[in-house]
């Protein structure tokens, strides 16, 4: 499964708002053709999803939808990306997912319809197999849930569909809380892209014969839960770099099984997917500090197609209701990129700044420096399989963190030190045969969380 | 005689055999177990959490300081409850219906066995009932709720509601914790306590156990 | 009275975090001397303060600024300002106000000691004088509290004092409903002025040999009700533009008698008071949309010396408490700010790219643009007196607006057309002496709102 | 007879002069009070309300017409009250204790004026008794409350509970508005309506007064 000739951008070109592939969806909304838009999510406040409270979670998303419309329409935005991200009985019970689907679809378009607004609807079901340990992967309530979804999707006026797809997901969080980076790199190249490639076919064909775009998978399961854990002292950040790095071949199988971007938001890993799939990318950094606080806030924002507050709640504020506001805040942020990116020159410099912002303080914000992604993307270009991928990426981060840190270019607390030299060791030590890691991890692994044949092994 | 500061070191590294081979060591030489237990393995983990809460540990290796407490524990308590000693507690933890997140619900798992409570973990998507039939059957006095979504916490309520209903809110504490909860919220439940962290929820717990009914 | 000399900047050297007379204070926070800082506002949740519910308040605060000391410290900012703007009840009641005061300061020194953590306490407390109509200005109940909780305020640890006065306020509300330009001219070319010289005198005799900087005050009751009432489409934002470039004289005052800066965050005019007195200024826009949606979210921004969310409530989102989330938004952008302004030619660059993301699209945006603000400031400069420099403001605001729009620089939608040619009118009808508009305006207005004698007219 | 397209057109340019004038000439030629206000007036007011709606005219053209408004009912009020009509109804306004920002409410003020209803405007910073008071010794029907700071809202709830324990609770209804009023909020303290703007206060109230028990 090589990437087939992927043409990794020259670093000039490597630039917010240009893709190599840009994709047109819903109200004739060009992404990654030239300019970056506002991406915003939204959700509710604490409230229980049943029959008893639907006409009110009816009327919530109906207020929010509305309101977001009418001020995207105020601050005259390019365009704008809305993402309904499902709660989890929403798609358990899809004629409710659903049904929000369409109260939202039908307001788009009639604000493209009276104001001209162009925007489309991105759809990301929850993946709810992850609500089981072991969690079946390919069949019982919770797949079959998922699949009807999918399939009817498209026709309640999804114009993207994106997944947080969580394939390996059971194996990974043991991995992350012990700090096991063959128990992770298991997970991230051997578990996940197996059953991306199932669930990605489901989707494909979903979206096939529709206008749907396939969009996104993200690793948010895994890397941003390594980043949270981080930010609260409870992982180095040393390790959660190069989580993040060694995500990027499972989210390429998507794009590689035919997804097309843009990516999904809390997909920090983005810049490495629009280096090697060529896809735009949706990015969320400062903007979404109300969903995590994280220290990658400007650099995120470095090669953004798309610029998202990756989720708010429906929470009053001063102004307005908080998706409101942070769609006031990106529409800004957007304004600015596209400014400096009426020229390309301006384009660098302004991306460069916000590499510059943050790149020296963290090694999760280094290992998103573009010139970085550009490096550690052609390598993994190289190899054939996401194991193998996925096992170049954590020992080429590892290296990248090392040598930045040595020439002073980057700041490793000190007892993040000894995890340097510590998951450096790990990284080696991982077998050349992808099938040699899988006999060294099965016997690790109990029935009780993992069920290897839900993944085609045994 | 056993050298009580490496046995304190092996639950400092997290070294699991050594810790095991000192404790049966210290037994065989009739060291008192409830002596061992307060003089050097609980200090060991105190120290553990310690370097926690400043920042010098990560999760990973006060988890395998919490392994190899497990460890030394698993020789001694047999010995304390021959001897009418009480453990620290049972705990039934779970992450509420509907929600689906199980990293923070494990961390604080780990952290209450390392602090020498017993732990019944019924996992992810846990229904009211089940955690009434935790407390009723398994003998949990305190039952930890965990929620990462504002849209599960109404479950907690749900919880303590089915506690109520069963006649049994008296004799079990009930903690909660996770992102979106509060003091506040806990308070608006009926909750008896709420920690923003794992090891915070170990010193809650602790202090929930010795508010514990003697009944329970 | 006239502006002694303005050293206004050249357009060039009229950059943000640069200001002439730069500001020291709290712990060795240096404003306007080449660094870009983040300020802080934060409030409470609805509750009602009365002693049942006050320890719950004091928990409150000593939550938020914990909270917010230690994600300062995570995020590294090279400096903070935190602002707390008492309740009303904290001023009528001023040892409400000075003990959360105390609990502020007490938990910034502590980080200071403990993280070298530099950050200055500004407090703000009401000017109650608001609360009955017609408002006595010099005496009474309202009057003696303030007098009292401005005194005490430097011994219970304020940094940095500032006021939102509401001088003409009474007089300025209805000329703003009833877009009556003559009548709000009234308000802050003649009644603000009398009262900020009297009220300041206060404010500086209570700073007078402390280490509190009397810092500013702002136009807040009369420039952005304007805004806000435009924002909702009730005044004609050309209006609210005009109100806005009028306001300056007023605030001006302050300074001429010894305030030193940063102006107040809310005071969207301070580009001007940067170009006339010198000072350091606190701006706010996108940031702030928690409190103010506005059309300024960029260019506020061009050439700020302190950035701020305005205020934002004790409200739990996703990641964190609201204010936590402000402070991360904040310390990002300024971080592009001080990258960027590493080179004074960078910092032109981005200063022109936040400026030409919003000056064409609103007149309230346009007169933000640092070449106009210095032009209409060089007029400003050169009339003697407050009143003359109200209507010099007013009628070169309205000149550079018109000027824009017929050279297709500025858009102004067709229900405001009508509005640029009325207020060119008003504007040309005021008087050249101010006791002919004094004479004017006395009849028009009733003592059941507003009291002459209060601000030595009768 | 008189012109009724220019009375109609003197309310919707704000030229009071001229409605008063063209009102007094239409009485003078006993035009029916009660027609002339349903069949000019008041759609005369609406199509300013839906002007102000549909964004093309600001506050001080509203403003303008509904003085324009007032000064012709001036004429016509007495007039109905002899013939036994009754009026739109009489609203208390205030912004609640504690809260000092009166924009929003004068401009609710003025809109319930011009569309017809009599208001007794209690300023700023408004005690609940005040409200009490204007129920009961003014006669409102209608109690508008007012509040811009989150920190002022639970003032309302105190207005509601003031004039239950006044016992005139169910004779009076109470519209809350203000940038944090929300309609949960307004259900939470049993208010009987909640408005987000100026010209929906008049539509509100319009219908609460059609709700008013006859007794009041
Ligand atoms: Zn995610
Ligand atoms: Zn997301
Ligand atoms: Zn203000």
């Amino acid at each position: 499964m090589p990437v087939s000739q992927p043409t990794i951008p020259r670093l000039e070109e490597f630039l917010f708002g240009h893709a190599r592939c840009p994709v047109t969806c819903g109200n004739h909304l060009e992404i990654g053709a030239g300019t970056v838009i506002p991406e915003v999510n939204f959700t509710l406040q604490a409230i229980e999803i049943c029959p008893e409270n639907w006409a009110d979670i009816r009327e919530q998303y109906s207020l929010m939808i509305e309101d977001l419309c009418r001020r995207a329409v105020e601050l005259e935005v390019p365009g704008i990306l809305f993402e309904f991200e499902t709660l989890p009985p929403m798609t358990v019970n899809p004629a409710w997912g659903l049904e929000i689907t369409e109260i939202l679809s039908e307001t788009i378009d009639r604000f493209h319809q009276s104001h001209g607004l162009r925007a489309a609807l991105r759809l990301t079901p929850n993946d709810t197999r992850d609500h089981r340990r072991p969690p079946r992967m390919r069949s019982g309530p919770f797949w079959e849930g998922m699949v009807e979804f999918l399939h009817k999707a498209p026709h309640a006026g999804a114009d993207l569909l994106a997944i947080e797809s969580t394939g390996g997901k059971e194996v990974s969080d043991e991995g992350l809380m012990n700090a096991d980076l063959k128990k992770v790199v298991f997970a991230l190249g051997v578990l996940a892209p197996r059953d991306m490639e199932y669930l990605w076919g489901e989707i494909l064909s979903a979206c096939e014969g529709t206008d749907t775009v396939p969009s996104g998978d993200t690793a948010c399961g895994f890397a941003n839960t390594a980043m949270v854990l981080a930010d609260r002292n409870m992982l180095p950040k040393v390790f959660a770099a190069v989580i993040r790095v060694a995500s990027v071949p499972r989210d390429l199988v998507a794009y590689r099984v035919g997804a097309r971007g843009p990516s999904k938001d809390c997909a920090y890993e983005g810049p490495y997917l629009k280096a090697l799939a060529g896809v735009p990318i949706s990015m969320e950094g400062r903007t979404a500090a109300c969903a995590h606080l994280s220290h990658v806030g400007n650099i995120a924002q470095a090669v953004c197609d798309c610029w998202s507050n990756e989720s708010v709640q429906k929470v009053r504020l001063l102004s307005a209701d908080a998706p409101t506001v942070s769609l006031e805040q990106l529409a800004y942020d957007c304004r600015l990129m596209n400014v400096a990116g009426q020229s390309r020159e301006d384009a660098r410099k302004l991306r460069d700044w916000l590499v510059e912002s943050d790149s020296a303080l963290d090694p999760q914000a280094y290992v998103l420096r573009p010139d970085v992604v550009l490096r550690i993307a052609s390598e993994i270009a190289r190899e054939p399989t996401p194991y193998l991928q996925t096992r170049r990426a954590a020992r080429a981060a590892l290296r990248e963190i090392n040598r930045a840190f040595e020439e002073g270019r980057l700041r490793i607390p000190d007892r993040e030190r000894r995890w340097l030299e510590r998951l450096a060791k790990e990284a080696e030590e991982l077998p050349d045969r992808e099938e040699d890691l899988i006999a060294e991890c099965l016997p690790e692994t109990s029935r009780e969380t993992f069920l290897p044949e839900e993944y085609g092994l045994s | 005689m056993v050298d009580r500061e490496k046995l304190y070191q092996a639950i400092l590294t997290g070294d699991a055999k050594s810790a095991r081979a000192l404790t049966e060591e210290a037994l065989k030489e009739s060291v008192d177990p409830k002596e061992l237990l307060d003089k050097t393995l609980i200090p060991a983990m105190d120290e553990v959490g310690r370097l926690f809460e400043t920042n010098e540990y990560f999760v990973p290796e006060l988890l395998i300081s919490a392994r190899a407490m497990k460890s030394a524990l698993e020789l001694i308590k047999p010995l304390l409850a021959e001897k009418g000693a009480e453990p620290a507690g049972r705990v039934a933890i779970g992450t509420v219906k509907g929600d689906l997140h199980d990293i923070g619900k494990n961390l604080v798992a780990a952290m209450l066995e390392g602090g020498g409570f017993e732990v019944v973990d019924l996992g992810v998507d846990v229904s009211p009932e089940a955690f009434v039939t935790a407390a009723k059957d398994k003998g949990a006095s305190i039952i930890a709720l965990s929620a990462l979504l504002t849209t599960t916490m109404p479950a907690m309520k749900k919880v303590v509601a089915a506690l109520e209903e069963a006649g049994i809110r008296e004799r079990v504490k009930v903690m909660i914790g996770g992102a979106p909860i509060t003091q506040r919220y806990a308070d608006e439940i009926g909750a008896d306590g709420y920690s923003d962290n794992a090891s915070g929820a170990v010193a809650l717990a602790r202090s929930l156990a010795a508010k514990v009914p003697a009944a329970a």
